[in-house]
Order: structure tokens, then sequence, then C-alpha cells
């Protein structure tokens, strides 16, 4: 009977956000509080969920029913618990952010009573405890996002959200009608993917049902062609281009791919159905496609952005090689990548907020400015090269160890061209900062304020301690990608 | 009493409706409440009646002059009636409330008798066609419906609103000439009327008679399909519905297209299903050629609803295409498809009054009828706006909202026939469903002046639509509520 | 369109002769003439109390019909006077 | 109109329409006829009337209130008389099984209800002819 | 032939279906509404005629049943009764189409469809 505290994990943040935002709009001491006070209770309660999913128990929910043929759960396993962990966490570090980003924009009620449900329905997804369920947060995950990539309120960010609602309602379309399909074959919608067999007659409509559904939430996590939508939604503030793009939209179309792939039909089935090659070659072009068109981009969002897409693809690669070596891999990059991206984006916030300054042509001489920020800028640069001592470094080295497991000999050749032309589009902004000449003069006082220094700081140092000191992200993945191949559950 | 409450339900609105000019000449200020009293009434029986049904197992029935079938006519209330019966009274009842707060200045103090007299006559009607087992029955009330559905119309009184009216009944009475020669032919082959009767003996002689019984079935269809605008068929729907006053466009949408989708899929399940075999596939073809129109009324009328700048002219499109969902259920015939069908009837009138009540609130008292003016309204109207969103995010199919649970039937019934493709077509429409009326929702919510409310909303017109919003949610999260209803219902209808 | 039309009405009118073709032969004994009719001529007197079928049909065996069939005069009266009166306030 | 031999012929004429018109509807059980043709005949009676003698004379014989009074009352009225089989505890519209004496096949008062309802179906459908002709011609010659 | 032979001795259901024919066809083709209305009316007249033709019985009596007499022939009343109901619709059709196009008359001072138009794109 400890599953409802897996539902106040969903129920919080929604009744966080009702309150924000019956809240008078113009008491921002109470909402900041109060917003940072529920992402740091769900954090909490996460934690201690995930902390016994780990020591293996589990939390599933009774089923309820909303018909006879639309069972709705929460379940936690130890994929959602890994996801949910990552998530929550850097939900708090968001917020506090936030916080501080915020406190010159319009409409802040409703931007954090938005970004409070975002965090419900994030949580939502990773506690999924069927693909019905995981559909629903999915929707509402969309429905929560959109008035924030709008926030603006300009024209461009009505593009962007009209853009962003159009790629993200075809991939909603994908993955109903591939759930439609495989869930009337199946006849369930359970994460019983180690207890599949492949049934010849279905083969062709489940592979169908099946590439709907990965390139359904492809649309979420970016793969090439289905990326669009992410470098325009870069007009949103920028606690959401890094929470959202970098981790919780972005990564729930991850973290469905994998349910798909290894919960729902299982590594055996997707496997008989031969249609990794599709996976493959998404991943692979995503890959290069993705640092190819970052290189060109001088807005320094735009250019994560397209540094995001390129290492999602990684991800998908990690899924798509269908063993354990690089399921690992996949899933440490995951973890590995939120946090350096998100580190990235704050900084680039924090530039933003201080100086003004988008566009990385005009950031020469920066780092006399803001030398902490670019600090943690340029050591998160680092990371995302998969430089030796970062933690980037280790998820590459799982993903190429994948690879060769399946006799790919061209994953490593791609993921070292990636690698180069990751330092391509990141050394020149930091050699640019700290060593072109510029018109930043030293200031004094703190560089920028408080509530967003210290999260850029805290999770930079978080990444560089995990690259070195791995074993505990290690394990944890470990222990998560046997038990999606079947083994502990 | 209570014996005699299947006929009383329709009669005591009948009889509201005729006293309804007296009262109007006496004291206008007592027909709304004359109305709601006979609507009330039919809302209680209904609900008792479904109660019996559901507790005995058991049809209810009715023979009106004493007579037994088949030498007099029958009423019989099974699962699927006693669903539409509460469906159309409920949802009716809500409807009023908010005409009893409209009407009056919509159209003026000088019609509100009539329009009550019509649209209760409307309501009875439609309750006869739920209940009525024998086919001239059928037909009669079928008229009634048709005449009184063209009084709403016309009860504008504007130019457009008189064009579509006629447009309307003239269409309307070609679809009912059609009908009433099938019911002729039907009767030649099986000198019965009442529908037991009817197929039991045309399951004896449809062979002697194929090609008469496939030109019968193919009549019905006709008919039918004019009436409750299947796509090709469909042209005085958008007319009709957008010109009339708002609370006509809602019952027209919401339930007058419906209830001839409701008969025909009665008909074709519980007298033609004896012919749904290989043995004559001309019958089967029916089945296909409702797929076939329901597909393109599904694209069509989306396309069309896609291009408009009218608000109710928008809506009534989308009514083509969401009528093109209960067909699709018709055709498909399986246990879900069927199922789906009849969700859908429930979902759709919900959200479509809901559309319409909402959207003529914005047109009274806002004064905005294009969709270009409709930025800014959340500010003036939030309620109305709430309501309006979440039945447009309902027909959308976003879930847990009333649409996506019959969505999902449908498409389940597909993959029961065999047929994936139309899980396709499902997910396609979804996308064009979103394509017009997100923007919409979009604009509602985004700055703008957004038509300054000249006056206050009376309660009369917020409360009905907070209340059809309300549903939408509650059947979202509960479907399995009214499925349990409807699937009983199919079982009945499939027993072969 | 005319054109149209009227081609589409010969093609179905046409295939509606092959089931003309098929009918029950008119003025002789077929379906219709069944019990039904036979119980109204027999017994309707008796039953009823009045000598002409029809009006036993129509007001007594089926009178529920003929409530409905004055409800749709009503109906008239009532939508020619929501017409005409409409519209002028 | 002020044809004088039209009036006076039609002023004689009138009344044996009428009455022609009230026998159909009386003997609507026992010879072909009954509410529906009768009612016919007594609403062209009156359709006659007004062509002849104008819109006002004949609404100064039956006005508008009367003639909504009439329809909605003739309506009602058969609704009313099917309610006396409830009253008695048998269906809506029963006639014979109720206990309402049927009498003599054959005489003019006799067959229960099948006689009261064919009455108030001719008053109906009589004054719904002569209604709908008074409405259009109304609405045509406002102008 | 044998088909041939069957149509022809079913010659009132031909008719009737020729005249349900003609009716849609003036109802779909002709533009002035009058006639689109008296459409209506020869359709429905053709579906009368196809049910009444249904009730008869050749040699039988209208059935008004004579007491004290026994073994006539009558008529299938059925339809005749059926019938006498469709064409109180018809009329209240008709009626009601009758007020729409007066309103329209009023409207416009004329009911040619095409003049309508004419008058509606000149605004007024």
């Amino acid at each position: 009977m400890t599953w409802p505290l897996l539902i106040l994990a969903v129920v919080i943040p929604v009744t966080g956000a009702v309150v924000i935002a019956l809240l008078p709009s113009g008491d921002d001491t109470r909402r900041n509080l109060l917003a940072v006070l529920t992402t740091v209770i769900t954090a909490a309660l996460v934690g201690l969920c995930v902390q016994r999913v780990f020591a293996g128990n589990e939390y599933s929910s009774p089923v309820l029913y909303i018909t006879p043929l639309l069972p709705l759960a929460l379940r936690l396993d130890r994929l959602g618990a890994l996801f949910a962990l990552t998530a929550s966490c850097l939900w708090v570090f968001a917020t506090v952010y936030s916080t501080g980003y915020m406190a010159h924009e319009h409409d802040r009620r409703r931007y954090f009573t938005f970004f409070l449900l975002s965090l419900a329905a994030t949580m939502g997804i990773a506690g999924a405890g069927n693909m019905l369920t995981l559909y629903l947060f999915y929707e509402m995950l969309t429905l929560a996002t959109y008035p924030l990539v709008i926030h603006e309120g300009s024209e461009e960010a009505q593009r962007a959200g009209r853009r962003y609602i159009c790629f993200s309602l075809v991939g909603a379309g994908l993955v109903l009608g591939g759930l439609i399909i495989s869930s009337a074959v199946f006849g369930d919608f359970e994460f019983a993917g180690s207890k599949r067999v492949l049934d010849m007659a279905q083969t062709g409509l489940l592979s169908c049902a099946f590439l709907a559904l990965f390139y359904g939430f492809g649309v979420k996590a970016a793969i090439m062609p289905l990326h669009p939508w992410l470098p325009s939604a870069m007009v949103a503030p920028t606690p959401v281009s890094a929470l959202l793009h970098a981790v919780a939209v972005v990564k729930s179309g991850i973290f469905g791919i994998y349910r798909t792939t290894f919960s729902f039909y299982g590594a055996g089935l997707v496997s008989g159905l031969h249609v990794n090659a599709f996976m493959l070659l998404s991943a692979g072009v995503t890959v290069l496609m993705g640092s190819v068109f970052a290189l060109r981009q001088d807005n320094l969002k735009r250019r994560l952005a397209y540094s995001t897409i390129s290492q999602l693809g990684y991800i998908v690669l990690g899924a798509a090689m269908l063993n354990r070596t690089g399921v690992t891999g996949g899933l440490l990059h995951l973890v590995n990548h939120a946090l350096l991206k998100i580190t990235l984006f704050f900084a680039a916030g924090a530039i933003i907020t201080v100086t003004g300054k988008k566009n990385i042509s005009e950031m020469s001489g920066l780092a006399r400015r803001m030398p902490m920020t670019m600090t943690a800028f340029g050591l998160a640069s680092l990371g995302m090269v998969g430089a030796l001592p970062t933690n980037g470094f280790l998820s590459k080295w799982y993903l190429i160890q994948g690879g060769l497991l399946n006799d790919a000999f061209w994953v490593p050749l791609l993921l070292v061209t990636s690698a180069v032309l990751n330092a391509a589009y990141f050394f020149p902004i930091v050699i640019r900062a700290f060593f072109s000449k510029g018109d930043f003069e030293r200031s004094e006082g703190p560089e920028a304020p408080p509530s967003m220094l210290y999260p850029i700081l805290i999770l930079c140092g978080l990444s560089m301690l995990l690259g070195l000191w791995p074993r505990p992200t290690l394990a944890v993945v470990d222990v998560v990608a046997s038990a999606l191949f079947g083994g502990v559950r | 009493m209570l014996k005699n409450l299947p006929v009383m339900v329709v009669v005591f609105l009948l009889i509201a409706g005729y006293m309804m000019p007296i009262v109007a000449r006496w004291d206008r200020k007592k027909c709304a409440p004359l109305a709601a009293l006979a609507m009330g009434f039919g809302v209680l029986g209904s609900l008792v009646l479904m109660n019996t049904v559901i507790t005995s197992g058991q049809p209810v029935t009715y023979n009106l002059g004493g007579w037994i079938p088949p030498w007099g006519i029958a009423v019989k209330i099974d699962y699927a009636e006693s669903f539409m019966l509460v469906l159309l009274t409920g949802v009716g009842a809500i409807i009023l409330w908010y005409a009893s707060g409209d009407i009056g200045q919509e159209l003026g103090h000088k019609v509100t008798g009539w329009y009550y007299t019509a649209f209760l006559l409307l309501l009875a009607a439609m309750l006869g066609m739920a209940m009525a087992n024998d086919l001239f029955n059928l037909y009669v009330f079928m008229e009634v419906s048709g005449i009184c559905a063209c009084a709403l119309v016309a009860a504008k009184g504007d130019r457009e609103a008189t064009e579509a009216a006629l447009k309307y009944l003239l269409l309307a009475t070609i679809g009912s000439g059609f009908v009433l020669f099938g019911i002729g032919m039907l009767y030649m082959l099986t000198g019965h009327l009442n529908v037991d009767f009817v197929a039991l003996q045309l399951r004896r002689v449809w062979m002697f008679y194929p090609t008469v019984t496939w030109v019968a079935t193919s009549f019905f269809v006709v008919g039918f399909a004019v009436k409750s605008a299947l796509f090709p068929l469909h042209i005085w729907l958008p007319d009709a519905h957008s010109s009339a006053p708002s609370p006509s466009s809602a019952v027209l949408s919401g339930l007058v297209v419906k209830i001839y989708a409701f008969a025909l899929m009665k008909l074709l399940y519980l007298v033609f299903s004896g012919l749904f075999t290989e043995s004559f596939p001309v019958a089967l073809a029916i089945r296909y050629i409702l797929l076939v129109f329901s597909t393109m009324a599904i694209l069509g009328g989306s396309l069309f609803a896609l291009v408009q700048v009218d608000v109710k002219r928008l809506l009534a499109y989308s009514t083509v295409a969401q009528m093109g969902y209960v067909f699709l259920g018709i055709g498909l015939g399986s246990p879900a498809g069927l199922a789906a069908a009849m969700l859908h009837i429930l979902n759709h009138a919900i959200m479509k009054s809901c559309l319409f009540l909402s959207a003529g609130t914005f047109i009274h008292v806002a004064g905005v009828r294009q969709v270009r003016d409709f930025a800014g309204l959340s500010k003036t109207m939030p309620w109305t706006s709430a309501a309006f969103s979440i039945a447009a995010l309902s027909m959308i199919g976003f879930p847990p909202l009333a649409g996506f649970a019959s969505k999902w039937y449908l498409s389940e019934g597909a993959m029961q026939s065999g047929e994936p493709v139309f899980v396709v077509l499902m997910v396609v429409s979804s996308f064009l469903n979103a394509w017009y009326y997100l923007p919409l929702v979009g604009r509602i919510y985004s700055a703008g002046e957004g038509g300054a409310a000249k006056e206050d909303i009376p309660l009369s017109m917020r409360l009905p639509v907070v209340l059809l919003a309300a549903c939408c949610v509650v059947l979202g999260l509960f479907p399995k509520i009214p499925l349990a209803l409807v699937y009983r219902a199919v079982d009945k209808f499939l027993l072969k | 369109m005319k054109v149209v039309a009227y081609l589409l009405l010969v093609v179905v009118l046409s295939t509606l002769v092959l089931a003309v073709g098929e009918m029950p032969t008119y003025g002789c004994f077929n379906p219709t003439h069944n019990y039904v009719y036979d119980r109204y001529v027999r017994h309707g007197v008796e039953e009823t109390g009045a000598l002409n079928v029809v009006a036993q049909i129509i007001v007594d065996y089926r009178a529920y019909d003929t409530l409905i069939e004055t409800t749709v005069l009503f109906a008239a009266i009532v939508s020619v006077m929501l017409t005409l009166k409409s519209g002028s306030h | 109109m002020h044809d004088f031999i039209l009036k006076e012929v039609v002023s004689h004429l009138i009344p044996f329409i009428q009455i022609y018109g009230i026998y159909v509807i009386m003997h609507g059980h026992l010879s072909p006829g009954g509410g529906f043709s009768g009612g016919m005949v007594l609403g062209l009676s009156m359709v006659l009337f007004v062509l002849v003698f104008g819109l006002r004379e004949g609404l100064k014989k039956i006005s508008h209130n009367t003639s909504t009074v009439v329809e909605s009352l003739g309506t009602a009225w058969y609704a009313t008389v099917g309610l006396v089989g409830v009253l008695r505890g048998a269906s809506f519209l029963v006639n014979k099984a109720a206990g309402i004496p049927t009498g003599q096949p054959g005489e003019l008062l006799s067959s229960g209800l099948i006689l009261v309802i064919t009455v108030g179906v001719g008053v109906k459908v009589g004054s719904t002819i002569l209604t709908l002709f008074v409405e259009l011609i109304e609405e045509g010659s406002e102008e | 032939m044998n088909l041939w032979r069957a149509v022809l001795s079913n010659y009132p259901y031909l008719v009737s279906l020729v005249l349900f024919g003609i009716g849609i066809a003036t109802v779909l083709t002709r533009s002035n509404l009058m006639k689109k209305i008296i459409g209506i009316n020869i359709m429905e007249s053709g579906v009368f005629l196809f049910f009444i033709a249904s009730g008869n019985i050749r040699g039988s009596r209208a059935p008004i049943i004579e007491l004290g007499t026994d073994g006539v022939l009558y008529a299938n009343p059925i339809p005749s009764a059926l019938i006498l109901t469709g064409i109180v619709v018809s009329v209240s059709v008709t009626a009601f189409a009758l007020g729409l196009v007066v309103k329209l008359y009023k409207f416009y001072g004329t009911i040619e469809p095409e003049e309508i138009i004419e008058i509606k794109s000149t605004g007024r």
C-alpha cells in the first residue's frame, strides 16, 4: 500500500499549480516560494520512491478501468525511476533558476502554473503503468508546455508555438495509431516486453505499428526529419528551453521510445520485426546532421538546440542497438546529457539576462564579465564533446561497445566524427569568450543573480563529479538495463 | 401511471406543445415554466424507463390502444432506446434552459411561444422516433421532427435562415420520401409494419425478392443519409445549422441528425441484419458503401471546416465530419464499432451543443461571429471560453475528454472488423480536427479586445454551457457508464 | 449539372425497373394481404363498432399514428406562424 | 371582389357545404370520409367565404385568437380522448377495451371514441385549412 | 422477355416509380421554388400510388363492411389508411414550404433563385 506516494508525485505539482493560479498575480515572493517548495517536495517524494524501487520493491497502483478496454495504472519500475529522478531533481534547479530569470518577465503567474503542470505530466509519464497512461500524460505534456513556448507572445513565439503544436499533434497521432493497432494485436497495454512472442501472421501490422510509435515519440525526441520544432521553440524563456528542450519534453520522447522498444514490445520481438535498421538509420542521421546544422548557427540557444538534437540521436542509437551494452550507454547518456545541457542552457540564459547578448559573434571576451558562468560553460562543453574525465566520455564509450557487439563498425566512426563536430561548434564559443578581445569589463559584485548562478555551478559540479566518480550512476543504469532485458524485475 | 410511462413521456410533451400557443397568448412569462415542466417530466420519465430496462433486463413494450402487434402499434424500449431517450431529454433540457435565456432576446418576444411549441414538438417527435417499433409510426414521427426542425431554423426570420429552412425542408422531404418508399416495399414484401414482424418475415421471403429487398435497403440508407447529412448529401446542413438561432443550431446538430442515424442503425441491424451474409453480397455492399461515404464525410467535412471564417459554419461542417464517425461505426458493424457509433452519438451531442451554445453566447453578448474577431474573449467571458475550449479539445480527441473514448472505440471497432486502415483515418481526422479547432481556442486565449461584452451574460445562458462542458470531462473520465449500457444494446443489435 | 442529374435518374430508374419486374404481381394475393388484413376485415366491426375499415384503422387500430398526424398539421401551423411572424421585431 | 351575384350565391351555398362537411365528419365510421375529408370540406367552405367576402369579413367571423385556440384545443382534444383509456386503467387510446360503449354497428351514434375523435379532428382540420390560408393571404397582401 | 412481361403486368408500380423520379428530377433541376414544391408533391404522389396499388386485389370492393353479407372480397384497407396519413403530412409540408416561399418573396420580390442570387450579389 505504498502506491499512493506515486499518485502524490503527480497530484502535488497539480495542486501547487492550482494554488499558484489562484494567488494574486502581484504576489511574487509567495509564488516563488510555493513553486520551489512544490518541486522540492515532489523531488523528495520521487527520491523516496526511487530508493525503494532500487531496493527491489515496486510501486503499482490498482488498475483503473475507465472502460473495459482502457485501463489506467501507475507503476514505477526501474526505467521510470531513473527518468523520474533525473527530471524531478533537475526541475528543482530549473525552478530556482526561473525565479531569478523570470523576475523581469510578464505573466509570471501563468508561467509558473504551467511550469508545475508540466512537472505533473512528466511525473505521470515516468510513473505510467501501461502504454495508455503513458500516452495520456504525453498528450497532457503537449498541452501544458504549449503556453510556455508561446510565453513571450510575439509573432515569432506564436509561429514557434504553432509549429510545436503541429509537430506534437502529428506525433501524438502516430502514437495513437500505433498504440491502437498494437494493443489490438497484443490485447493489452501492459509492459510485458520480455514475454511477447512473435506471431508470424501479424508481422506486417506490428512493424507498421512499431514504426508509428517510434516516429510518433520521435517527434518529441527530435529525430530527423521531425526536429524542426525544437530550434524554433527556442524563443521560449531560457529555463523553459533548458528544462523542456533538454530534459522533460525531449527526454519524455526518448523515454517513450525506450518504453515502446523494451517494455511494450520487448527487444526480442523488435529484433524479430527487423525494424531496427530504420531506428539505426534515423539515429545515425540525427547524430550527424544535428552536429552539422549546429555548426552554422550564430544564435547561442539555437546552436544548443541543434546540439541537443544530435545528442538525442546518441540515446536513440543506444536503444536501436537492442543490446544491453548499448542500452546502458543510451541511458547513461540520458542522465549525463540532461545534466550537461541544462548547465549549458542556464549559462546561456544567464548571459542573456546579464548582457542581453544572444549571438555567439557578440560574445568576445565575455569571460571577463562572467568568469564563473563561462568556466561552467566550458566544462560542460568538454563533457559534451566527450573529453576524458567528464561524464560524457563514459556514455559514448558504452555506445561504441554496444555498436561493436552488433558488428556495426560504423558506430565508432560515427561517434568520433560527431565528437569532432561537437568540438568544432563548442570550442569556438569558449575560446572567443576567454581569449578574444571584447568590450566586456570586469564588474563589481555578483556576475549574475544568485538564484541563477548557483544552479549553474551546482549542476556543473555535479556533472564533473559524475565524470570523475561514475560508479553510482553506472550501477544504477546497469540495473535498469538488465531489468529491461528481462533480467531482474 | 408507471405502466403508461413509455407513451406518456411523448404525449406529455406533445400536450404541453399543443397548449403552448394558448399560454403564450394568455401570459408570455408562463411559457418557459410550462416547457420546463414538460421537459422535466420527460427527463424523469426517461430515467425511470432506463432504470426499468436495466433492472429487469427486458425491453419495456407498450401496446397503444391495447392492440398487440401486429394488429396495432407497439412501442418498445430496449437498452439502445432508453439510452437515446435519456440522451435526448437530458441534452434537450439543457438546451431548453439556455433557450429560455436566449430566445426572447435573439428572436423577439412575439414568437417565443411558437418557438417553445416547435421545440417541444421536436423533442417529442424525436423521443417517439427513438422508441417507435413500427415503421409507419417511425415515418410519421420523422415528419413531425422534420417540419419542426425546419421551423426552428426559420424562426430566425432573416433571409439566410428562410432560404436555408426552405432548402432543408425540400431535401428532408425528399429524404422522407425515400424512406416512405422503402417502407412501402417492405410492407409489400412482408405485409407487416411492426419492426419485429417485418424482420421475422423478411428473413423468410427475401430470397424470393432479392432485388426489391436490396432496393428497399438502399432507399432507407439514402433517405436517412439525406436527413442525417452523410457527406455528399449534406449540402443543406451548413446553411441550416449556421443561420439558425443558437439553441436551434445546438438541438439540430446535437440531436436531430443523430436520431436519424440511430433509426438507420436500428433498421439495418434489426430488420436487415439477416441479409448481411455472404449469400447476399449486395446487402453486404451497403456496409462498404457506408464506410466509403463516411470516410469521405470525415475528410471532406473537416477540409471544408478548415476554410470557414464564420464560427457557426465551421461548427456545422464539423458536424458533417462527426456524423461520418457515427456512420463509420455503423458501417464497421463490429461490436466495438457499433458501440463507438452510439457512444459518439452521446459524446458529440454534448460536445457540439456546448460548442454551439457557447458560440451563441459569443455572438449574442460580444457580437463577434467571425473567427478572427475571437481574440481576447477569455478576458470578458472566462467561463464560456473555458467551456468552449474544453468542448473543442474534446472534439479533437484529447484524452481524457469525451471525444477520446469514442475515437478509441471506433479504432478498436476497425481492428475488430479487420480494417486497420480506418485507424489511420482516425488519426488523420484527429489531426484535421486539431487544425481547425486549436487556432480557435488559441485565438480566444490570445490578447485582444475581444468585442468587449455589451451586457452581462444571464445565468441561464452561462450555466447550461458550463454544465455541458463538465459532462464532457465526466464522460471522458468515466465512459464506462454509458458504455455498459451501449454494449448491452449492441449485443441486441448483433444477435442474429 | 442538369444533364448529370437526369442521367443519374435514368440509371437509377432503369435498375428500379428490375425491382418492379420482381415485385409480387399487381392485383393478386401477395404477402401484403395476410392475416393482419384478414383480421381487420373480419373482426374489425365487432372490435371497434365502425363499418368503415379505413376509419377503424386510422382511429382505432393505428390511432397513435393519427394522433401524430394531427400533430404534423399542428406543427405546420406552428411553423407557418413562426416563419411569418418572426424577423419583424 | 364586389360581385353581387357571387356574394349572394355563395352566402346561400356555404351553409349547404358546411352541412355536407359535418355529414362527412359524422358518418366517418360508416361511409367513406371521416375527420380529415369532412374537416377539409368545412375548412374550404370558410376559405370560400374569405375569398368572396374578403379577409376583413372573414377575420370578423373567426379571429386569430379563436383560430389559435381551436387549433390547440382541437389537437389536444385527441390526446385528451386518448387519456380516457389511461384513466380507466387500460392503455393509451383504447376504445372498446376500456369499457366505452360502442353501440350497434351501423348506427350513427356508435363505435365509441372513434366518433368523438373524428369530430375533434374534423374541427381541427377545418380550422387548420382556414388558418393556413388566411396567414398566407395576409402575408402576401401586406406588402 | 419474362422480365418485360412481369414489368408490364406491374404497371402501377412502374408508374409510381416514374412519378417518383419525375418529382425528384423536378426538385433537383428546376430552379423556380414553386416548381420545386410541385416536384415534392409529384414525388409523394408516386409513393402514395405505390402504397395504394400494393393494397389492391382484383375484383375487390371498397373496405366498407356491409353487415349481413358474407364472402365479399374487400380491398386491403391498411395502405389506404396509411396513405391518408401520408397525404396530410404532404399537405403540411407543402403549406410550410409555401409559407417560406411567401416570406422569401417578401424579401426579394421574386421566387427565381437566379434573380435572388443576383439581388444578393448587388446588395439589396
